[in-house]
């Protein structure tokens, strides 16, 4: 017997009767038998099963919030218990896609008010129901642009996250679309003019990051002034939104970017969820679903899947997109998370890892490091080390802190940099403790 | 009433630290700062508390009852998998730390894959993608990439039977391939003359789930198999349908190329109102080279990824992929271990096998031959008799406390309804669901009206999706 | 349908660990050998979760909404309490484990024990007791304790004002006291006429509740106790309603002897359908040495357990008292602090005064004055005048989504209504709660047989509880 | 702003004028004003009070279930996870008492379905919803018989647990009952002989442990001869009644006992539950809330509370015990716990507990740690060590063993004698470990 099976030998004999055959196994003749045993071992029970677990997780290092200075696409923040409460209550865990409308208004509501949060952080018009992630989102934001003006040719900021980048290159490379890189100048910003001498008429997109991966916060009102007609696609980092002015302000038309800072654990990655906004007038090109308001036939307001005309299911091989199972359950988690912030909470929190962060960059220059670029920035900054540096990041970890990103694992001529971060979790005091140890261990 | 409606000014839920640190100047552009209202909602930690409880509450779930989606494997969901992704040793790990930190983490993964090629007799996996589509996509790709890396650029065509899922022709597309749908027999099988006719050396990919979306199990897959192999393309498995066949044959065996397996389905992680789900992909030897990075290894005691494929399709998303869903499937395998995941495959086609029985008193069953794990409702016939379409059968079920089974598809049969119980349900609740369809067909004979109108004892009504899609409601305004 | 309905003979939900020891043989005498079968659910993990789940759905709670019952405090219970006794190092511990391997135990177990003597100015104080009227008993032995230790023999009277809670008298009694109600004024309050009419010698303790059961504030409690203690008896606060007072006043200050706290009410620790809450007992300095044993002590950086009370009434219970509940309740204090906990009150007592005001337009208010944390209607005039009883109208707010507040307490009120809304509840659940009642008010005139006949829209419609005791179903049978 | 509460300044100000008065203090003027602030630390954010929590919780000793021999009233045990999430859905946690029946059946059902559940286990024919624990249960139990019979010799057994017969002489000191001890004999059961020779006419009341505190199997029939028409009172443990006759099939008058085995983690001793079982023809004298089944208006089941003219707010000082609040979700929480364990289920976990004890009993023999009583034991036996066993046992411990209780706790006469325990928590290999570091210690 097997706990998740209610199966009696009686059972299975009645149901055979009924069917009508004589074993299981008739109801195999179809299917050729070509594995005596699975090369699996036995099933266990729970009690062991969760030992084996635990102590898998326990061989992981858990670096003490505060004492955690990378982020580069997942921070770590502080989490109310209430969110994790409410999001793991099992009619929003174990239900699936609300294909039936009248029993899913749960879902339907939750993920309308989500759309639109989002649309109020991004300052964007409309918001679909969530993306698997940053990265993801991203791609399919380039799959769109292409989709509504059938150009080329994508620029793509530098500072955009490199993972995103490689997503994006990846996504569109069965496509008739071409990258090309636009550089940073000294401020850390995607250079203006680069990127004025690339755009042209051929241009379908122009892709820059709203704080960028090196901690910048970019200028979206001249980057817009400089490319015509292309479709401007901002990633942002949704924390900083409600401080900085939303891209929706400055002509963006798709916003994406990962949910993770609101309200998600960093997961080892995944899942996160990400986040899509665009304008009304290029919904149809919209992938991923989007949930509407409507009234019942008694007149009463309710919420259901809208426009799935431009979907996998119903529009196959010409849809906007092949997504079908989405990241609901993080975009919920992202809802609640907000809902349980507020407007001031999430300003409290974006300023209270602008002020961190920027006592840590003060703090590091009194030992040397040197901020790379004197732009404007949130919660993230580039400083340079040495060329050494992710064996000096190794030793640190040692000393339990989770230290700067190495900025040479994505490019070689930042090999001497580190991509710091802090956010509302750190400390004075573990900011202070860390740089003590930075300093030892620098000299 | 949204919870936009239920703020009022200043009330927080929400208290942070104290600072040990004055708040510093923001130095920010002025034009940059922001001056757009943000209007998120204010309220208390209990009118929180309360509003995503009562949202709760008008949704049906797997651990409230009967959820017999086609297609979906809604089979439930063990509470030890929740229990153990709470391990902060597994949440709270960042994807940057050094891989010395986090060997527990790649440990699973890489037994993970381990055992899900052993499952599917494939020879390598990654685990990366985010869902089946996801999969799919990267599976598609990695057909691509391969036909390229031998110089066959003619090869842009990929065919998909009529009854697949819409994610394979999707999917298809994103990767490139000019779709080619492939008409099934009257038995909902691939028609293998129809196949020869189109293959020819534009053919890059076949696209198969087997069992199909009918639950039927293709028996001519060796020779399908074969014939794809011999016209140079490959053979791409859709594993939504594995859970049918564990521990009796598998993908690799049947000579698929290709498999996305989605764990989110055979291996019992919770769907999550839509996700994430996972979405692994599994390849034969010589397509490893395509597999997008990082790929997990191990090189003796140590695992590591490796970002070092040559011929690699590159990246799908950021980071290795949802790893916490991967932790929940990693605990299932384990608890059932070999013996328990082909028992699971042998209850869901007897679920469905003796449903399917109880069923075809009432309804037409789209096709005569035994199912695997779900079958479908031909209810063209029904429709026809009663006026009472499959759509008004679905809405009436709600009210009887059972989620509706997948609806007008595979759209090979019209009509359809796709009933796929899992192996997780018992005799009496497959008795309780043919009880109340029988119960549903009599009034629909008798009064149909009601049947038309429903549903009746739902949160909402039956609701107007038509104008919901012509003016649509985007987003809550004040 | 119960569960055992729900049963199939070798159905299972669970699976030990593999034994590495073979099973010895069982030598107990074979009479002593179970023979008498045993009925237990034999369910799959699903069945046992759906079955829970949906008998969940049939239960009110604090997380779904508004729940006003008078005299239990129900406000909201923070999320963030139930996350800390998930941690392993509160429910992982064993009580007999040695003490300097429980020192965080030991030391949340003291400092919530201060905090609790400073909140109300005692001196010092017992943890054990489960529950409200578990530390009645306990304080009322105490109280007996003390005028046995000074050879005080005769004083075998309790005087309990007719206004009290049932548990005030029973648990008098249970401590071997005569009980003697005291007939309260018109107002509500204690009579001090007829109070001073029954002190002599034999009178032991008063127990009181201050505010008392019609959310009235004994505004003549200082010469209550100077009367009682001139009496050579002692003064009991049933700590019931403490919830109106934190910050402001103290039972100590007030000149009582003995309190008794309920952690589940006051400090937010959840009711459980009935429990485990949490009763602490605190006492002046002078009856310190009657504390039930074992009482916790802290000893330079060292906490223990004292076990050597020189006139202890002895053990209450086994154990220390329901330590997680507790870990709940510090949760809540450090949470909310000395502001807060003062703002928690004065919170409660302008929503309660609030809500009286907006009800007081469709009932009559048992007293005039002010009220503190709640306040009882009578329902007289409104019984005489509609014909429907405040049964009916406790019935039917359940129709309309809300908890119905105490009904038929405190005795002294006929036709009485107790509203307590806390702190917790937002200004829109009030007025619409008052709303609510408006509704049900206009019902009773013109429909009252709607009224009569409610619950409509509940799991169940009325239930025939005089029959039920009449003859009582103790247990499911086959 | 307080989270859990929702004032706004704008709320207060609206509220005041429609009460009628300028200020809070007007609310208050009936209240002296004695305290200007409580000396308590100020409020916290949560994060901050996790933080001390979780330090707090890390600062005890967590001994690994399978290395834990100490029983003795708190046992360890295998908790299927299904227990706790199921047990811990708000919609129990947070209702209470269920005075209205109609929205309180999840609540009333479930302990419709315990009370079966327990009545089942003792052999009984009624129980209530829950009591406390065990120790307040049986001392209700005392109190109960003193009802039934008006009599005031209680005889009790010394192989009741020690703080079960203080709780019983605490709760009984205030009425007219008075106890005497019953010795146990070489075989670790309660003295027949002593028994007869004090059980008389005047007797209230007999009460034995089964299996008592020794861990000795009580011989129930021998028991209830001898003690004719005296109310008999059974203190049970309820995972060894899947193998042991009930008390009920000897004619017990009340069995009480402590359901902590029963799913509930050992919680520091609290809160665990006391279950309280008995006749029904004594069903008017019991103390506690019982459920009973009914119909509604329409004739469809449902559950009330019942005989509740015995309870304190209807009957007050006559009631039949003060008890009010109970333990109502530690009681869904056994009924949870042998839903998922069955009949089967329970039996297989008592047959290992019996199994394992037997091994390390022959396991401690052979290092020359004798038994004490040779009557026939369930989980628990008393091993004689040494004067100075205490002093070990605290060594014992740091090594990462709860080593057997160190009885001369609550019996100077066995100061040398230890109590083991062992469960289907422990191993083989958890047993042979402790024994070889017990050989080395005690050597």
């Amino acid at each position: 017997m097997y706990p998740y099976i209610p199966h009696t030998e009686e059972d299975i004999k009645k149901m055979l009767e009924t069917i009508g055959v004589d074993s299981i196994e008739e109801l195999y003749l179809d299917v050729p038998k070509t594995v005596s045993k699975l090369n699996l071992p036995e099933g266990k029970d729970e009690f062991s099963v969760y030992r084996i677990l635990k102590q898998m997780a326990s061989s992981n290092k858990v670096v003490e919030k505060e004492k955690i200075f990378l982020g580069a696409g997942i921070y770590a923040h502080h989490i109310p218990q209430v969110v994790k409460a409410l999001a793991s209550r099992p009619e929003f865990v174990t239900a699936y896609t609300p294909y039936q409308a009248e029993v899913s208004q749960g879902t339907l509501q939750a993920l309308f008010e989500y759309q639109t949060m989002i649309c109020e952080l991004t300052g964007m018009e409309v918001a679909n129901s969530s993306m698997y992630d940053g990265a993801s989102a991203l791609a399919e934001a380039v799959l769109m642009a292409h989709r509504i003006n059938s150009k080329s040719k994508v620029l793509i900021s530098e500072a955009v996250h490199p993972e995103y980048v490689q997503t994006c290159r990846t996504y569109a490379s069965a496509q008739n679309i071409f990258f090309e890189m636009i550089p940073v100048d000294e401020t850390g910003m995607t250079s203006v003019e680069a990127l004025k001498q690339k755009v042209d008429e051929d241009t379908c997109a122009v892709v820059v990051q709203y704080p960028n991966f090196f901690g910048v916060i970019e200028d979206l009102k001249v980057i817009k002034d400089a490319i015509k007609d292309a479709v401007f696609i901002v990633v942002a980092e949704p924390i900083s939104l409600a401080i900085l002015e939303p891209p929706g302000s400055f002509g963006a038309d798709i916003v994406v970017g990962d949910g993770q800072p609101l309200g998600i654990e960093m997961n080892y990655g995944g899942p996160t969820v990400g986040f899509f906004a665009t304008l009304e007038k290029h919904v149809r090109k919209m992938p991923g679903r989007i949930i509407g308001q409507t009234k019942d036939l008694e007149g009463k307001t309710g919420y259901v899947m809208i426009l799935q005309a431009r979907e996998q299911h119903i529009r196959r091989e010409k849809a906007t997109s092949n997504i079908c199972t989405n990241h609901a359950l993080m975009a919920l988690t992202n809802a609640i998370y907000m809902s349980v912030l507020g407007p001031e909470g999430l300003k409290e929190v974006a300023k209270r890892c602008y002020t961190n962060a920027h006592y840590l960059a003060e703090k590091f220059e009194k030992i040397g490091l040197k901020r790379v670029f004197n732009g404007e920035f949130f919660n993230e900054f580039v400083v340079r080390v040495s060329n050494d540096y992710e064996a000096k990041w190794r030793k640190i970890f040692e000393k339990g802190f989770l230290g700067p990103l190495p900025l040479g694992w994505y490019f070689e001529k930042f090999k001497d940099c580190a991509l710091a971060c802090a956010t509302e979790v750190n400390t004075k005091d573990s900011m202070d403790e860390f740089v003590e140890v930075l300093e030892s261990d620098l000299s | 009433m949204t919870i936009f409606e239920k703020s009022a000014p200043g009330r927080k839920a929400f208290k942070l630290p104290k600072n040990d640190l004055e708040e510093v100047e923001i130095k920010i552009p002025e034009h940059l700062k922001r001056k757009k209202p943000l209007m998120l909602p204010e309220v208390s930690e209990p009118e929180v508390v309360r509003h995503y409880t009562n949202l709760a509450y008008k949704n049906y779930s797997v651990d409230k009852g009967f959820y017999p989606l086609g297609s979906c494997t809604m089979k439930y969901n063990p509470k030890l998998n929740e229990a153990v992704v709470a391990f902060e040793g597994f949440y709270g790990i960042h994807p940057y730390q050094p891989w010395e930190s986090t060997q527990g983490a790649l440990k699973l993964m890489y037994e993970l894959k381990e055992y899900l090629c052993e499952i599917t007799g494939m020879d390598d996996m990654t685990l990366q993608p985010a869902a089946g589509a996801h999969g799919e996509l990267v599976g598609m790709l990695i057909a691509r990439a391969y036909h390229l890396s031998k110089g066959d650029v003619k090869r842009r065509i990929a065919l998909v039977p009529d009854s697949a899922h819409g994610t394979n022709p999707a999917s298809a597309a994103m990767a490139g391939f000019e779709v080619v749908e492939l008409k099934s027999t009257q038995d909902g099988l691939v028609d293998l003359d129809e196949l020869k006719k189109h293959l020819n050396d534009e053919v890059a990919v076949l696209m198969l789930t087997n069992p199909n979306t009918l639950g039927l199990f293709e028996k001519d897959i060796l020779e399908i198999a074969k014939m794809i192999h011999d016209a140079g393309a490959l053979l791409y498995y859709d594993g939504a349908n594995l859970n049918a066949i564990m521990g009796r044959t598998r993908p690799g065996d049947m000579g698929f190329d290709i498999v996305h397996l989605n764990l989110h389905k055979t291996f019992s992680t919770p769907h999550g109102m839509g996700g994430p789900g996972s979405g692994p992909v599994g390849v034969k030897a010589f397509l490893k080279d395509f597999l997008p990075i990082p790929v997990i290894r191990k090189d003796g005691e140590r695992y590591y990824l490796d970002f070092n494929v040559p011929k690699t399709i590159g990246r799908v998303r950021s980071f290795y992929g949802n790893f916490l869903v991967m932790v929940k499937a990693y605990t299932y395998i384990l608890s059932m271990g070999s013996d328990g995941l082909e028992h699971a495959s042998k209850m869901a086609v007897l679920n469905a096998n003796y449903l399917r029985k109880l069923v075809s008193k009432y309804f037409d069953i789209a096709s005569p031959r035994v199912c695997m794990h779900e079958f479908v409702v031909d209810g063209s016939k029904f429709v026809k008799q009663t006026g009472v379409r499959i759509l008004d059968v679905a809405k009436r079920l709600l009210d009887y406390g059972v989620h509706a089974p997948t609806i007008y598809f595979p759209l090979i049969v019209h009509e359809a309804m796709m009933v796929e119980p899992t192996e997780t349900e018992s005799k009496e609740t497959l008795d309780h669901f043919a009880a109340v369809l029988e119960k549903i067909v009599e009034e629909a004979k008798t009064k149909p009206e009601v049947v038309k109108t429903a549903p009746h004892t739902t949160p909402v009504r039956r609701l107007d999706d038509v104008s919901a899609t012509k003016y649509p409601v985007f987003r809550y305004k004040k």
